[in-house]
């Protein structure tokens, strides 16, 4: 098979061709930019109308109290984790084929995470309130519910997000350093020097710089899947029926990473075409991806059985029926939907041939984060309707056009941030990819030749 | 200090509420609901509006189920494919069950829901975030949130209609959750008469609006730590015990006779609202 | 008598290493080995053989800050329940336990990563201002050596670098 | 309550400032706030008002004709709410939703403020000086026996007072109007027992046998009767009672029946004799010419006309036999046929062969103020009044306490009629129907700050008057209550009589107090019986008990065989008077629209309830717009698909489909009076309300129903939520 | 290198005992007078002149006196005219000043005196006078204007009364820790209640 990249490539070329993505990206960016703009401001309307007239207008009720908005959220925090996945855990493998789509997978944990952040605050019905979340000292001697799950969830976001950024960051620091010795102009210059903290590459600066990338990476482990096992928490410590699920935690994870996983897919495919990365986000390490989310996809449909398994030997009627409407009742199309997406299409990527078809890769990777999305909204919205107490099962509450905006436009807002930091900071790590060649070149250098092969 | 007291004190914090071996010392507010008095007639559900300001939120709202009806009455037939309903329907009203240990307690993000000395299980609509996870977590979806503000809104209470409005409970505005209170303002002015007086709060002294209203006196309620109390009795000819999931009758072959439940017990909410089953005459 | 600076770039590791080595070996007098600073592009951990090994001292702070995050974090959460005296929750302790230890677990891995960063910069020296010498070669592909001796182990450097073919050699701007 | 002197006038005058601050405090204002608002401050008080602790008054609810005592909580001047009160012997002080509801009658926003007088087609405001003197002006203008006063069920005082000007008229048209009584039940227990309306005493009987009778939810007096209801289901030695109910439309008492039969429409009086056939068979004595009446009704044909099984019959038969005394009811569904009256007699039949005349219908008693004892109204009245205006018979029309254009069927033909009426004053609260009609309107008071005096045509025991007080200063100050206005009015005719009283309190209070020896005070000083009398709401009244004959005319009695099939109108109309609505007189107080319909939960609308069978038959599904088609009106309602309806009917909800009114009533639904057939008991001559032949068509859009029941319906899905035993197994005596 | 340690150490401390302050933000039981804003009465009634000191030329009258509801209803509220003018009709010296002549004008219109909250709580909080009054009133034997003075202030030196306390829950909540002797005699003490629903309707 062909290489990961190539290992006479020129180092002074890697810097020139990743400082390229700073200055002139295709045309197709700023469409991509302008698209996220418009959704954006449709969400924003949404929300002023929402936040000025009342819960009401998105159509929830009274027995059907959460909806579209908490299923997004999880839908956002579950994309971040592949993020980590890559970064962290394949850099303790040292699986070096990560490092030239480390860096944009690590962007995207973040910014999936700040657009996760805005759902929980979307979701309120007193918005304004937001801070009685928080356990600030005051003088009421008031302090938030440490016992409720959404609380676990605060702390869990806040956490993974300020390391994920500080990861993020320092893992950043050698590539800032190169662009401000590249770049000589304008607020850029000043900001790299600034974020580059005066790095100059010595040794004692490496020695450090080793080690805290190391350890943070392994924080980060235990921490991506704790934030996702405690989502999963709000449902499972629970007593809903079709929530209340000890395998909810392991099952979130895996779909979480899923999720994460052919986000990246999808954007490798946009980056390399728009920043024209075809020499570092190479189809081989598609390939490789390629494989890793299939594994990960038939972990999520093992423990999607596992569910629905343990519900029904479980033997708890209420839980049972919930699952039996899940598949019969109006939610029906979607939760098959969900089936279809999540565990059939991607046996698609199975085969050689689809591993390095972008086109196909693209529309793939797109739909089986939709049927991501549509598990999410098939553990909330059908268990609603069809919970504990018959007499407020719901027709079913058809989240209305406020909700269906709102969802809409947080991807225009994940995309924004995602396109102006690929924008402003080089989304290719460049010490990195100049490691995997100088690696690569050397274990090259050190094979025996090959006698009499010709 | 903090640190100190939470040394000093571990063994209290680590106790629950409610126990065995520390119950409800003066109060524990309860309810009984017999439902073959219970004629459905809504008299209780009219009063609860009367009395705790529930907003009217009219047709289109009630469509998409933002109705505020603290105590609903329910009905329920058991006609099982015979051509009439010939046994009459089944009334039941819903009201909270002040759970004495009850699931939206426990996930509320801000603590604004709570339980109270006296076993109620409080609401405090100032601290409300509106997360509405305690009515996702409530088995009986009791609770009604404010989708809108309802004080600003149109014909809810139309000059002169907002004088009618009870001063001794708060109106609640845009985006909060709310609930049946047990009338928690008549409780506090009989609590501190009684107090006043060097007392407790004798039996029948203070009934909840829903209570006083229903023409055929199928609600009870009262003190069960007070003896006297005819709620406390009903449970105790009912066999019916606050904190158990399983109670101990239905082992016994007195079951058959009792008439004594509540409802999901199963859930382990420990409700403090017991019912009495419905009796139809076996004779015709 | 006043020390001087010398940058030499070279092409690739195993020059710098061979200088290194000569520099070691040769010992010229008015520089000692610890004035050498060793700049590259990338991480290379077989050079610091080289240089021999420095202590890092960065798990330390890792390790007070993990755990300043976990006594903070499960103080804070049962001191605030004791002492949040309305908050009783039916059927729970006042401190409940499986919830304060979520979230000593959460505050656990924040403290450790926030003092390890903090331990970083402080380990690594940063923010810095960058030394005098040196060449934006060192952040692309060259590995650069920055020496400091006497006038007269100036002339030494010299040869020692020129023979292991530096690319260039850049000198503080003489007084 | 109110022990001291202090005058309850100015009273309520200081309590007037009250008014201005009304807390409406929400979520919002989380901060300490001063100077804002203003402190409760009297200018004079008495020693039992203190701010923020309500004072308690005893007055007399209007929402319905039952006339149960209320007891208003006032704070700071300001009636909050209402319970009933405990020294009235027909609600002990209970209530029923509709009461509670008075409030809203009171504070209601859509109340007309001041007298409208019609200038073309919208009323300007006058004042009363001028519309007094306008009324005196047009009745002199015409003869006495051209004013005709058209009132709902009217007693007491206000009574007395309207007697006394319809006789300074010289006119005795007086037509007292109820668009929903059980006249002609009162008509055949007139004749049964001689008395119109024996007292039922369920608490005594071991079974009831109720044909129609909603004594839960709307008949007669349904607070009292389901407190007897609540005794006769657990008496004090534990015994249960039975409850049996024949109807062909499930009302609220049929959904607590142990058994609910459901009837062929008109059917009840065969199967009243049908049982007692059935009782005679089973050896219960029975005299001859009543065995000879009942002798061809055997079970085997009433079941095959009633459409019953013989074997409910019989169960039916063995249970009265032998659990006595029992209790049969006539209620709506019996008498609302053109035999309704031979139905109404078939049953008091029953009674008498089950001999429960004298143990469970008891004799009421003899009121000692005749002129005060309330006129119950009927149907006919309207009907006789709507002939004399359609042969303008009728120059000056007053209307009172009741909606007759919003009642009466199309078929009538009122509205026209009413338009040769040159003059019409209505004396109303809000814009209804009728007012929309009147050349004059004139504003009252609403109940709960009017004066009067109220005695209840159903009294549980002994004889009482209730006393209607206010409970807070007038809110509208261009109101006036009926009594004052009377009063003025007389004072045009016979000035030197009433000159004497400033008002109708000073009026009320001196006819009182001149009687307090008949009202039970004879050895108190007038303010103190005048005080008592306030604070308890009621004055007990000594009166003779009218004993009951039993002697029902067996011979002659014959009820017809049941309908033929109507081709073109297969279906019966019945249409159920809600506990809520009534007669549509409360369709305005928003809380009675947002109580689900206790049988179908269904808010904010009217429907049309159908069989399971009759709507696959029509193909129909619940939420589908239907056309419900009489001979004389047709109107479109969602469908409402349940058990407890048999399938030859259909029933629609009164009380809705106002065209005025208000903001909660106007537009709600469809008004069902309007398509009721002009057809009319035989003996009476009442319109037989359940007469009504319809055919049911779909028309065209479907809706979902907004009501409370989720789409799992009465279904329990497995839970254990609502339980229900048999009740052999249970010993009601050892429970507390 | 031992320097890092050191500076660690240090930071622990820092954070743990900040922490604990965190945890333990205690609050003063009583703050610094903050005087509310002055409120426009119809009469500006000196309270001063009526239930001040002797020596200040007060007349020394019980708060309750006139505030006579405190004692058994949850506002103490404002005495009706009627037993203003009880007084003052009898008192001639005052009887030609500016302020009496309006208190009797208003007593000749009947009309009541629309005298302004000067301490208005938020319209949610259940703050009952009653229970307060009783407790240390008439419980414990407190002099009823320092009882009244706990959160109102020295009023007897005022003329307008004005708010000199916060009033803020905090403040409530601060004195509700604190055990407070049952009665006069008694040793035993308790604190004040203290669940959401006592306070908060």
């Amino acid at each position: 098979m062909e290489k990961d990249i190539r290992e006479d490539i020129a180092w002074a070329q890697i810097n020139k061709d990743v400082l390229k993505s700073l200055e002139s990206p295709r045309r197709l960016y700023w469409v991509i930019l302008l698209i996220a703009l418009a959704m954006i401001s449709v969400a924003v309307g949404c929300e002023i109308y929402q936040y000025t007239t009342g819960m009401g207008v998105s159509n929830k009720n009274n027995s059907h109290v959460w909806s579209l908005y908490i299923a997004t959220f999880i839908f956002w925090i579950g994309m971040s984790h592949s993020g980590t996945l890559l970064s962290a855990i394949l850099h303790l493998m040292h699986a070096d084929w990560r490092k030239p789509i480390y860096r944009f997978a690590e962007a995207m944990t973040t910014f999936s995470l700040m657009t996760a952040g805005l759902f929980v605050m979307v979701h309120l019905g007193r918005l304004w309130q937001v801070y009685y979340v928080m356990p600030y000292p005051n003088e009421r001697w008031v302090w938030p519910n440490f016992q409720s799950p959404l609380v676990w969830d605060m702390f869990a976001i806040a956490t993974y997000l300020s390391s994920s950024v500080l990861f993020l960051y320092v893992g950043m620091i050698p590539d800032l350093a190169i662009c401000r010795d590249n770049i000589h102009a304008g607020w850029r210059k000043k900001l790299y020097t600034v974020m580059s903290l005066g790095w100059e590459g010595t040794d004692r600066q490496w020695r450090n710089f080793r080690v805290t990338y190391l350890t943070i990476a392994c924080f980060l482990i235990p921490l991506a899947v704790s934030v996702h096992s405690i989502v999963a928490s709000d449902f499972a410590m629970s007593n809903m029926p079709g929530w209340h699920v000890t395998s909810f935690p392991p099952y979130f994870v895996a779909g979480a990473l899923y999720s994460g996983c052919a986000a990246i897919i999808t954007l490798f495919i946009i980056l390399r075409y728009v920043f024209r990365f075809e020499e570092y986000m190479t189809l081989p390490i598609m390939k490789k991806l390629v494989r890793l989310t299939f594994a990960i996809a038939m972990v999520w449909t093992y423990l999607n059985l596992i569910e629905f398994a343990s519900v029904w030997y479980g033997h708890d009627q209420t839980a049972k029926d919930q699952l039996i409407f899940k598949a019969t009742g109006p939610y029906a199309p979607f939760f098959w939907a969900m089936i279809f997406f999540g565990s059939i299409l991607p046996l698609m990527l199975a085969f050689k041939r689809f591993q390095t078809h972008l086109p196909i890769l693209f529309v793939v990777s797109i739909l089986l984060n939709v049927g991501m999305w549509l598990e999410r909204w098939m553990i909330i919205s059908p268990s609603f309707a069809h919970g504990h107490y018959p007499w407020t099962w719901d027709h079913d509450q058809w989240p209305s056009l406020v909700q269906w905006g709102i969802v809409f436009g947080s991807f225009g807002w994940f995309t924004l941030l995602f396109m102006v930091f690929c924008k402003v900071f080089p989304s290719v790590s460049m010490y990195e990819v100049k490691e995997m060649v100088y690696h690569r070149s050397l274990a090259l250098k050190h094979k025996p030749a090959v006698k009499g092969d010709y | 200090m903090s640190i100190t007291n939470l040394l000093e004190n571990w063994s209290d914090f680590r106790q629950q509420h409610p126990s065995d071996d520390r119950p409800h010392r003066e109060y524990k507010w309860a309810m009984s609901i017999d439902l073959d008095s219970c004629t459905g007639c809504n008299a209780c559900s009219v009063a609860c509006y009367a009395e705790n300001n529930l907003p009217v939120v009219g047709k289109v709202k009630f469509s998409h189920g933002h109705s505020h009806h603290w105590i609903r009455i329910e009905r329920y037939w058991d006609n099982d494919g015979r051509e009439f309903a010939d046994q009459g329907a089944q009334f039941l009203p819903m009201l909270c069950q002040h759970c004495e240990s009850a699931p939206c307690e426990t996930v509320c993000p801000v603590g604004a829901t709570n339980h109270t000395a006296d076993g109620l299980n409080s609401q405090v609509y100032n601290r409300c975030v509106g997360s509405r996870y305690c009515n996702a977590n409530c088995p009986y979806k009791v609770r009604y949130f404010n989708w809108y503000d309802y004080p600003t809104t149109d014909n809810v209470w139309p000059e002169p209609m907002n004088q009618q409005l009870n001063p001794d409970v708060t109106v609640r505005g845009k985006g909060v959750m709310e609930k049946c209170t047990f009338c928690v303002q008549r409780l506090t002015v009989a609590k501190s008469n009684a107090r006043t007086e060097g007392r407790l709060v004798l039996d029948g002294e203070v009934q909840t609006a829903c209570q006083q209203v229903c023409p055929t006196g199928a609600i009870t309620f009262g003190n069960l730590v007070d003896p006297l109390a005819k709620v406390g009795k009903q449970w105790m000819t009912q066999q019916v015990e606050l904190n158990k999931d399983k109670q101990a009758k239905n082992e016994a072959e007195e079951a058959a006779k009792l008439r004594g439940y509540r409802i999901l017990e199963e859930l382990r909410t420990y409700p403090s609202v017991m019912y009495l089953e419905q009796l139809r005459e076996s004779a015709i | 008598m006043s020390k001087r600076h010398l940058l030499a770039l070279f092409n690739d590791f195993d020059e710098a290493v061979a200088a290194i080595a000569e520099l070691r070996g040769a010992n010229i007098k008015g520089f000692d080995m610890d004035d050498m600073i060793l700049k590259s592009p990338i991480e290379h951990p077989e050079v610091e053989k080289v240089l021999g090994d420095k202590p890092v001292n960065v798990q330390w702070f890792t390790l007070i800050g993990a755990c300043t995050g976990a006594l903070l974090a499960f103080f804070l959460v049962s001191g605030a329940q004791a002492n949040f005296f309305s908050q009783i929750k039916g059927g729970k302790p006042i401190v409940p336990l499986p919830p304060n230890f979520v979230l000593t677990y959460e505050m656990f891995i924040l403290g450790g990563v926030f003092i390890t960063i903090l331990g970083f910069l402080i380990c690594a020296g940063l923010p810095a201002k960058r030394s005098s010498l040196y060449s934006v070669k060192v952040s692309e592909d060259q590995i650069g050596i920055l020496v400091k001796g006497d006038e007269s182990a100036v002339a030494a450097f010299k040869t020692i670098f020129t023979k292991h073919k530096a690319l260039e050699i850049q000198e503080e701007a003489g007084k | 309550m109110i022990e001291n002197s202090f005058n309850r006038r100015d009273f309520l005058k200081v309590l007037g400032w009250g008014g201005a601050t009304v807390a409406l405090s929400g979520c919002g204002n989380t901060s300490v706030e001063d100077g804002k608002e203003f402190v409760t401050s009297y200018v004079q008080t008495a020693d039992y008002i203190i701010p923020s602790i309500g004072t308690y008054f005893n007055s007399t609810c209007a929402q319905c004709d039952a006339g149960c005592g209320i007891m208003g909580r006032v704070r700071e001047g300001r009636v909050l709410k209402l319970e009933g009160n405990p020294k009235s012997s027909i609600n002990n002080g209970k209530m029923c939703g509709l009461g509670q509801a008075g409030v809203q009658a009171h504070y209601n926003p859509d109340r007309i403020r001041e007298p409208l007088l019609r200038n073309g087609n919208k009323g300007e405001a006058i004042t009363w000086e001028k519309a007094l003197a306008l009324i005196n002006e047009k009745v002199g203008g015409v003869k006495a026996e051209n004013v005709a006063f058209l009132t709902g069920g009217v007693s007491g005082h206000v009574k007395v007072l309207l007697k006394n000007y319809l006789d300074a008229l010289g006119s005795g048209h007086h037509y007292v109007y109820e668009a929903v009584a059980p006249s002609i039940v009162r008509a055949a227990n007139k004749k049964a027992y001689g008395v119109e309306m024996p007292r039922l005493r369920l608490d005594k009987a071991k079974v009831i046998l109720s044909f129609g009778a909603d004594f839960l939810g709307a008949w007669i007096s349904p607070v009292h009767f389901s407190q007897q209801y609540a005794h006769f289901r657990k008496a004090d030695n534990g015994e249960r009672g039975v409850l049996v109910q024949v109807e062909s439309k499930m009302t609220l008492t049929g959904a607590n029946a142990d058994r609910w039969l459901a009837i062929r429409p008109g059917t009840e009086g065969i199967f009243a004799l049908g049982l007692i056939n059935a009782l005679a068979a089973a050896g219960l004595s029975v005299s001859g010419d009543v065995a000879a009446v009942v002798k061809e009704y055997t079970t085997d044909r009433v079941s095959k006309d009633t459409g019953v099984s013989t074997e409910h019959i019989g169960k039916l038969a063995a249970l009265l036999k032998e659990r006595s005394p029992s209790l049969i009811i006539a209620g709506s569904a019996a008498e609302g046929y053109a035999h309704g009256s031979q139905n109404a007699t078939a049953i008091a039949l029953l009674n008498q062969v089950l001999g429960n005349v004298g143990k469970t219908v008891e004799g009421s008693s003899s009121i000692p103020f005749p002129q005060m004892a309330p006129t119950t109204g009927n149907r006919l009245a309207l009907q006789t009044l709507n002939d004399n205006m359609a042969q303008d018979k009728v120059k000056v029309l007053f209307s009172y306490g009741a909606n007759p254009v919003f009642t009466a069927p199309v078929s009538m033909k009122l509205k026209e009629n009413l338009k040769k009426v040159p003059f019409k004053v209505a004396f109303a609260h809000y814009m209804d129907e009728t007012a929309v009609e009147a050349d004059l309107v004139l504003p009252l008071n609403s109940a709960l700050e009017d004066w009067g005096t109220v005695m209840p045509e159903y009294i549980a025991e002994g004889a009482q008057l209730n006393i209607r007080q206010p409970l807070m200063e007038k809110l509208h100050p261009g109101t006036l209550g009926m009594g004052d206005i009377l009063l003025a009015l007389l004072k045009q005719h016979r000035p030197d009589e009433y000159k004497g009283y400033e008002d109708f309190y000073s009026y009320l209070r001196n006819a009182m107090v001149s009687n307090k020896g008949a009202l039970g005070g004879a050895n108190a000083d007038d303010d103190t019986f005048w005080e008592a009398a306030l604070s308890h709401g009621v004055v007990k009244l000594v009166g003779a008990t009218v004993n009951i004959s039993s002697h029902v005319p067996a011979n002659g009695l014959v009820v017809p065989a049941p309908f033929v099939e109507d081709s073109t109108y297969p279906l019966h109309l019945i249409p159920a008077v809600s506990a809520s609505l009534r007669d549509g007189r409360n369709a305005n107080e928003p809380w009675l629209q947002e109580s689900p319909d206790p049988l179908t939960t269904i808010v904010w609308d009217s429907w049309v309830e159908m069989h399971p069978k009759t709507a696959a038959k029509l193909g129909i599904v619940e939420g589908d717009i239907v056309e419900v088609a009489s001979k004389s009106g047709a109107i479109k309602a969602q469908v409402y698909v349940f058990t407890g309806i048999h399938p030859d009917v259909v029933s629609v909800p009164l009380g809705y489909g106002h065209e005025a009114m208000g903001r909660y009533a106007k537009g709600v639904g469809v008004n069902a009076f309007k398509i009721l057939d002009p057809v009319f008991d035989k003996e009476t001559g009442e319109l037989a309300m359940h007469e009504t032949r319809v055919k049911v068509s779909k028309a065209g859009h479907r809706v979902i129903i907004v009501k409370d029941e989720g789409p799992a319906g009465g279904k329990q899905m497995g839970r254990k939520i609502a339980v229900r035993m048999s009740s052999d197994k249970v010993n009601l005596s050892k429970e507390v | 290198m031992y320097c890092f340690l050191r500076l660690s150490v240090l930071l622990v401390g820092l954070i743990v005992s900040a922490s604990s302050y965190a945890v333990n933000a205690v609050q003063p039981l009583t703050t610094a007078d903050d005087l509310g804003p002055k409120v426009e009465q119809p009469i500006e009634f000196p309270h001063d002149r009526h239930a001040g000191d002797a020596a200040k030329g007060g007349m020394q009258i019980n708060c309750m006196y006139c505030h006579t509801y405190a004692r058994r209803s949850i506002v103490a509220g404002i005495p009706p005219l009627q037993k203003c003018i009880g007084c003052h009709q009898s008192i001639e010296s005052v009887r030609e000043t500016p302020r009496i002549k309006k208190l009797f004008e208003y007593w000749e219109a009947k009309k009541a005196v629309p005298w302004k909250k000067v301490h208005d709580l938020p319209d949610f909080v259940r703050f009952n006078h009653e229970r307060h009054i009783q407790r240390f009133v008439f419980a414990q034997n407190k002099p009823v204007q320092e009882a009244c003075g706990y959160c109102h202030g020295d009023v007897k030196t005022m003329t307008v009364a004005r708010r000199q306390k916060p009033l803020s829950m905090g403040w409530c909540v601060s004195c509700h820790q604190k055990d407070h002797p049952v009665d006069a005699t008694s040793t035993k003490t308790t604190h004040g209640p203290n669940d959401c629903w006592q306070c908060h309707k």
